[in-house]
């Protein structure tokens, strides 16, 4: 699946997106094998209360499920208007 | 409804006269416009990044709800993002409904959610560099009232 | 702080867009219009009568009572009397502040006191002859709020 | 002082403005005089829970002093906006 990183998230992985082949069944499996990669993934997911997650582009929480997704995007809470 | 997502600037005399004179049936119009603000903390400019797809399928989501909510004859919204200068307009909401309490909320309502559930995220350039600006409880809280 | 009486029409964009651009320093800005209704009733036209003199002042005051209570860099309104046709707007009221709850919630308190104590008095004139506009209640209630 | 009317109370009097020589001390006695007069006064203030009225062009209550005011009006409630 497509993994999309915004604003600051983006900045500490260093990366806007990235194809990822996982098994993962939640949103929260994921992040767990995004954290142990390395140290930049480990340090973005650090604080999962100053993130948030969409799941082909719907808002959603950690705990959803993302087998037969396409896209998880992470970010910053958001700051429109 | 009218759901726009650009870099470029728009007209906001203009958009908003439009808007008003195609809401013969309404009575009450509410726009709202967001500027970068122009203070002396050196501010240089605004970067406004955005998650294109899922932007506009939120804000035409809010837009659809608002219209829904209170029986509006007519809602816009035009966001801006890229890099922006102090005195720039940021974005607009305007609403159209037959009497002014549902305009009014309604207006509200598209700039709470627009505020915290709407993917964009801003950052403020100075001098000093560049900071992320942070989410605010207060547009956390205001959600609540809906 | 700008307070306009007049029998000629006024152009909204442009008034919205003059308030807006010089608000660098504001970052919210709300717009309230208010236009004739042009429903299926027969409405041929809005008269509005007022008192030279007391409106001026009584708009002046809450003019500037809102830019007091809610810190505002301006406040405008601008209204209309003599006869308008269905479609024609009928008066606009604009409010700057560095945050968006109190631009939107100075402009409601504008509204609710032009509503019911600025001495307009509004006509409907149909086929079946001219009927003054009565007072709601909810408009005598919305001013508890404040 | 100057009396002004205003709206349908303009209509229901006849006129939308007049001298008034008075020694009325409030606002309700004027209204007393004025009723006094003819029917159309007294039609036009039947009911003052129906009227407004200011002094120099401040709203303020029927019992309010007039002594040394330059212009009374009386209107139904206010439809601005």
């Amino acid at each position: 699946m497509d993994v999309l990183y915004f604003a600051w998230v983006r900045e500490r992985i260093g990366i806007p997106r990235e194809r990822v082949d996982t098994n993962a069944a939640t949103v929260m499996d994921l992040v767990e094998e995004l954290r142990a990669r390395e140290e930049r993934y480990a340090a973005a997911f650090a604080d999962l209360s100053a993130l948030r997650v969409a799941v082909d582009q719907t808002l959603t929480e950690f705990d959803a499920p993302i087998s037969g997704s396409r896209e998880i995007a992470f970010f910053p809470p958001m700051t429109g208007g | 409804m009218d759901v726009r997502v650009q870099e470029a600037p728009f007209d906001f005399g203009v958009e908003a006269a439009t808007f008003a004179s195609g809401c013969a049936s309404s009575g009450a119009v509410v726009t709202f416009t967001g500027i970068v603000r122009d203070v002396a903390d050196g501010l240089k400019a605004m970067e406004i990044e955005h998650y294109p797809g899922m932007t506009e399928a939120a804000l035409s989501q809010i837009a659809s709800e608002a219209k829904e909510r209170w029986s509006l004859e007519k809602a816009l919204i035009i966001h801006r993002h890229g890099r922006l200068a102090p005195g720039e307009m940021i974005m607009m909401v305007a609403a159209a409904a037959p009497h002014r309490k549902d305009a009014f909320e309604a207006a509200e309502f598209l700039m709470d959610f627009l505020k915290s559930r709407a993917p964009f995220w801003k950052r403020e350039i100075t001098r000093d560099g560049a900071t992320w600006v942070g989410a605010k409880d207060a547009d956390e809280e205001a959600l609540r009232r809906w």
